[in-house]
C-alpha cells in the first residue's frame, strides 16, 4: 500500500458506484428489454458498454441515470437504494452523474455556451464564474468560434461535443456516454477519449456504450457486453457477491 | 452582455402575446362583474332599507278630490300598523310624469289623481282589499297600490343580477384557472424535451415551476393590469354618466371606497391565484417523471 | 465492348448526376463553409465523403438534395442546371433522391411503417400495394417487430434503419447518406453497405459520408475527401472539364 | 386496417378543439349581427314608406273636446299639402298608454287628449308653427306633434345599427382571416421539421397545402355549423318572443325569405374564405423554402 492515488482513496471511500442486482426494465406495457441483470461498478473505473444495436444500451443508461426505474430487481447508487430515496435526492444525485445522450438533447432555443452553462446554473453557480470556465471548455472541444451557435446552425459532429462538455461541465462523479463519438472524425474521437481518461484520472466513473471498433481496439478497457437485454462476458465483472474488478 | 438563458423557451411568442390579450379580457370581464354585483349588493340593501313596508294611495280626480284626500289621509292615520302618512305635492306628480307625457304635462292640465304615501309600521303588515273598500266608501274610485310588490320584484331583480354578477366573476376565476392548468400543460407537452432534459441534469421540480411562474408573472401583469384599467375606466364612465343622468336618481348606483378597494384587490387576487396554480401544475406534471 | 452491364447502359445515357462548378454555399449571412467546389459524379458510381467534423460534409449534400441554394457557382443534375428550374420540377427532382439524414429526421408522430411509405405516398402510389413492400424492407433491414412502433420508442441504431429505409424505399436514382452507420454495430453496417452495393448494381448513384474508418478499409469506393470547405484529393475526380471518373 | 398517416401531425389535439371553439364563436357572432343588420335594413326601408310625411294633433281635453276635435279635422282637411285625416279612436289611445299607466288607465278615467293622425303628401311639407296657431285659436291647448322628426331619429338609430351591424360582420369575417392566417403559420412554424421533410422528400406544395385544407375544412365545418345553428336558434327564438309580445308591433323585425337565404350562405361563404386562406398561406410559407 505504498502509492496510494487520489483514485485510490476515492475507491475505497464510496466503494461502488452502481450495483445492479436482479434488475429487469420495461418501457410501459411493453416487453422487457433487459433481464435479469446483476453488476457493480466500482467508483473511477472505466467501462465500455457493447453490444449489437436494440441490445439495451441505452435502456441500461437510462436506468444508471435515474430516467427510469427498474420493473423488478433493485438498483443501489453510491450505496443507496434508489428506489427509496425521495424526489430530492434524486435531483442530488442526477447532479453527480454527467451525461451524453446519443441523440445529443440540446436545448434549441440556447446558444452553446448556454447549454453548456445549464448543470452549472442549475446548481446556483454565479453567471461571471459560468461563462469563462464553459468557453475554456469549449475551445478545448474545438468550439471556440461557436459558442454563440444555435445546435441547429451545428454539425452533427459539432452537436456531439456540445453534449460532451455538457456532460463534464460540472466535473461529476459519474460519466455515462451513449455513443459519444458517432458522429466525430477519428482525430476528435481520441481526443475526447482522452478528455475521459483524464476525468477518469481525477475519479470519475465512466461508461461509454459504443459500436466505434477502432475506440475498443486502442483503448483497452473493461468491456461490458449486453446482447438481448442480457449481460454477457466474464462472469467476474458481473458477480455481484465477489468483490468489484476493476478497469 | 446578454444574460444567460435559464434554460426554458419562455419568449414574448405569439402565443404567449394571445395568452396576454385573453388574460386583459377575463381580468375585464371580473372587474365588471364584481361592480355591478357590488353595485347590485348595495342598492338592494337601501331598497329593502328605505322602501320596505309603504303603500300608495291613489284619490281619483274629481271636483271634492281636495276634501275627499284629506279624510283619506285621516281614516289611514287612524288605521292601526300605519306609521306615517304624506300626500305627495303636485310637483312631485309631475315630476314623475314628464318622462311619459313630456313636458307638456302640466300645461295640458291633465286631472291627474291625487297621491299619498303611506308608511306602514316595520314588521307589520296591513291588508289592501280591507283597505280599499273601507276608502273607496270615501272616495270612490280610490286605488291603493302595494309598493312593496313592486319593490318585491325589483328586489327579485336586484337579487337575480346580483346573483349573476357574482357567479359570473366566479365563472371568470374558475376559468383563469382552467385557462392556466390547459397552457401551462400544452407548453410542458410541447416543450417536453425541454424539460426533461432540465430534470435529467439535476433540477429541481421548484426550479422549474419558478421559471415558469416567473414567466406568467409577467405576461398575466400586463394583462390584467389592462384588463383592470379597462373595466375600471368602464365602470367610471357609467358612474359619471348615470350622476349626469339624473341628481335624483331613484338608487344609488355608485361605489363605496371599500367596494372600490375590494375592485382593486382583484386583479392581484387573480395573479396570485395563477402564480399557485402554474406552481402546482407544473409540479404535478413533474412528478410523472421518475 | 462486349459485355455491357445495365449500369454501363444507364451511365451512358445519363451521363452525370451531378456537376458542380465553382459552388460556393454559406448559411444566410454567416462565413462561406464551402469554398469553389468543383466536381462532376458520373451516373452509377458510388463514393464516400470523407473529412474532419465540421468540414462541410453535411452541406455539400444539402446542395446536393436541393435543400439549400448556391452562394456562387452553377450545379447541374441530371444534365440540368438546378438553377433554373421551377419548383414543380425541383419536387420531382427530389423524388428521384434518396437521403438519409444525419440526424434521421423521422416524423415522431407516425409509425416506422408510415415513415418509410412517404415517398411512395407522395407519389401517389396506392395504399395497399406500399403497406407490403415497406414491411418487406423494415423486416430485411432487422425491424420486423417494430413496423408500427413510433420513432421515439426505437434504439438509436433502430431509428437509423428507419431512415435509410425510408431513403431507398422509392428506388431512388440517387442516394445520398449522411453518417448512416454511426448508430449500429459493425455487422448490420456491413448489411447495410451491401444494400447500398446492391442499388449501386442497378444503377443507384451512391455517396456515403461516414468517419468510420473500418467501413472505408473495407468498402474499396471512391472517395471524396472535404477539409474546411475545401474539396482535397486526387485531382483527377474533381477535373470537370476531364470526363469523370468512375468508381 | 387503419389507413396510413399523410405525413402531417394533424390530429384532434386540444388547440385545434379550442380553434373549434372560437370558429363557432366567430360564425355565431357573424350570423347574429348580420340578421341584426338585415332586419334593420328593411325595418328602416318599412319605416320610410309608411311613416315619412305624417303628424299626430293633440286636442286637449275638455268639455267640448268633441267638437272642437270636429273643427280641427276639418281646418287640417283643407290645408294644402295634406293627404290624409284621421282620427285616432279612444280604444287606440287606451292601448297606448296601457304600457305606462296601468291596465288601470280605463278605469281612472283620464282625461286623455283626442289624437288626430295626420299624412302629408308626399314630398311636400307643412309649416308646423303656422298650423299650431292656427288650431289653437279653435282650440287652445292643442299641439301638433311632428313625427317625421321623431322618424328621423328612429332613422338615425336604424341606420346606424345597421352599418354596425354590417361593420361587425365584416370584421368578423377579417378576423376569420386572420385567425387562420395565424394558426397556420403557428402550426407550420411548430411542425417546421415535419413540413420540411415532406418537401425535401418531393412534395409538391399543393400536396402539403391539400393536407392541411381538409384538416382544416373539418375543424371549421364543426365549428361553423355550431355557431351557425346557435345563431340561427338565437334568432328564431328572438323572432317568435317579440311576435308574441305584441301582434300590432310597430315594425317588422321579422327576416324574409331572400334574407334568410342570405343568412345561410354565411357559413358556407366562411369556409370558402378559410380553405382558400389556408392555401394561400401554406404556399407562401413553402416559398421560403427552396
Ligand atoms: N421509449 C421506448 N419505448 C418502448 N420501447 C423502447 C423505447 N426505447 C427503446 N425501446 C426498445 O428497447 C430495446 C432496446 O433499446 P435501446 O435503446 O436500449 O438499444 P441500444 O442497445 O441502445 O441500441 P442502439 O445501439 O441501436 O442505440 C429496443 O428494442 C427498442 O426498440
Ligand atoms: N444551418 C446552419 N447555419 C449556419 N452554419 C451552419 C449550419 N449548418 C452547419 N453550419 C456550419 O457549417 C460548417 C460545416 O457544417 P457541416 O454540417 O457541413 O459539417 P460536416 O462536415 O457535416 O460535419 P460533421 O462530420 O460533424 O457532421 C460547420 O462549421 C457548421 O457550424
Ligand atoms: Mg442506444
Ligand atoms: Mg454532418
Amino acid at each position: 500500500m505504498g502509492n496510494l492515488t487520489k483514485k485510490d482513496l476515492l475507491v475505497a471511500a464510496v466503494g461502488d458506484v452502481f450495483r445492479f442486482e436482479g434488475v429487469s426494465m420495461r418501457y410501459r406495457l411493453g416487453p422487457e428489454v433487459l433481464h435479469d441483470i446483476s453488476f457493480a461498478l466500482p467508483a473511477g473505473s472505466f467501462h465500455f458498454l457493447t453490444g449489437p444495436s436494440g441490445a439495451g444500451k441505452s435502456s441500461l443508461m437510462r436506468l444508471m441515470y435515474l430516467a427510469h426505474r427498474p420493473y423488478r430487481g433493485s438498483i443501489a447508487m453510491f450505496g443507496r437504494d434508489v428506489s427509496s430515496l425521495p424526489r430530492q435526492e434524486l435531483a442530488t444525485f442526477r447532479r453527480r452523474i454527467g451525461v451524453v445522450f446519443q441523440d445529443f438533447r440540446l436545448l434549441e432555443h440556447l446558444t452553446a455556451l448556454e447549454n453548456v452553462a445549464l448543470p452549472l446554473r442549475i446548481s446556483g453557480a454565479k453567471e461571471v464564474q459560468i461563462r469563462d470556465q464553459v468557453a475554456e471548455l469549449l475551445s478545448w472541444v474545438g468550439l471556440g468560434e461557436q459558442i454563440n451557435a444555435k445546435p441547429s446552425t451545428l454539425s452533427g459532429g459539432e452537436q456531439q461535443r456540445v453534449a460532451i462538455a455538457r456532460a463534464v461541465i460540472a466535473r461529476p462523479q459519474v460519466l455515462l456516454a451513449d455513443e459519444p463519438t458517432g458522429n466525430v472524425d477519428g482525430m476528435i474521437a481520441t481526443r475526447l477519449m482522452h478528455l475521459f481518461e483524464e476525468l477518469n484520472k481525477i475519479g470519475t466513473t465512466i461508461v461509454v456504450a459504443t459500436h466505434n471498433e477502432a475506440l475498443l481496439e486502442r483503448f483497452p478497457h473493461s468491456r461490458i457486453r449486453i446482447e438481448n437485454g442480457v449481460l454477457v462476458g466474464p462472469r467476474d465483472i458481473f458477480d455481484t457477491s465477489a468483490e468489484t474488478v476493476q478497469s | 452582455m446578454k444574460k444567460l438563458s435559464n434554460g426554458l423557451p419562455l419568449g414574448v411568442d405569439p402565443v404567449s402575446r394571445f395568452l396576454t390579450l385573453k388574460v386583459g379580457l377575463l381580468v375585464l370581464l371580473a372587474t365588471l362583474s364584481l361592480a355591478v354585483g357590488m353595485v347590485m349588493s348595495s342598492v338592494a340593501e337601501s331598497l329593502q332599507r328605505s322602501l320596505s313596508g309603504t303603500l300608495t294611495v291613489q284619490v281619483p280626480a274629481g271636483l271634492e278630490q281636495q276634501s275627499a284626500t284629506e279624510s283619506i289621509i285621516e281614516i289611514l292615520r287612524a288605521t292601526p300598523n300605519i306609521r306615517d302618512v304624506r300626500e305627495i305635492p303636485d310637483r312631485e306628480i309631475n315630476e314623475a310624469l314628464e318622462p311619459w307625457l313630456g313636458a307638456q304635462a302640466p300645461i295640458l292640465d291633465l286631472p291627474l289623481p291625487a297621491l299619498v304615501d303611506v308608511a306602514i309600521e316595520s314588521g307589520q303588515t296591513v291588508d289592501i282589499q280591507v283597505l280599499t273598500k273601507k276608502l273607496s266608501a270615501v272616495a270612490p274610485g280610490t286605488v291603493v297600490e302595494e309598493h312593496s310588490m313592486w319593490l318585491g320584484r325589483l328586489m327579485d331583480i336586484t337579487n337575480t343580477v346580483e346573483t349573476v354578477s357574482m357567479s359570473v366573476m366566479l365563472l371568470v376565476l374558475i376559468s383563469v384557472v382552467i385557462t392556466v392548468v390547459f397552457s401551462t400543460r400544452t407548453w410542458m407537452a410541447v416543450n417536453r424535451e425541454a424539460v426533461e432534459v432540465l430534470h435529467l441534469i439535476g433540477a429541481h421540480d421548484s426550479y422549474i415551476a419558478h421559471q415558469f411562474q416567473k414567466h406568467t408573472f409577467w405576461l398575466w401583469s400586463v394583462g390584467a393590469a389592462g384588463g383592470f384599467a379597462l373595466g375600471t375606466s368602464f365602470v367610471l364612465l357609467i358612474q359619471f354618466y348615470i350622476g349626469r343622468l339624473s341628481d335624483s336618481f331613484l338608487l344609488d348606483l355608485t361605489l363605496g371606497d371599500i367596494q372600490w378597494a375590494a375592485l382593486c384587490l382583484l386583479p392581484a387576487t387573480a395573479i396570485i391565484i395563477v402564480i399557485a396554480t402554474v406552481g402546482f401544475t407544473v409540479k404535478s406534471v413533474m412528478r410523472s417523471f421518475m
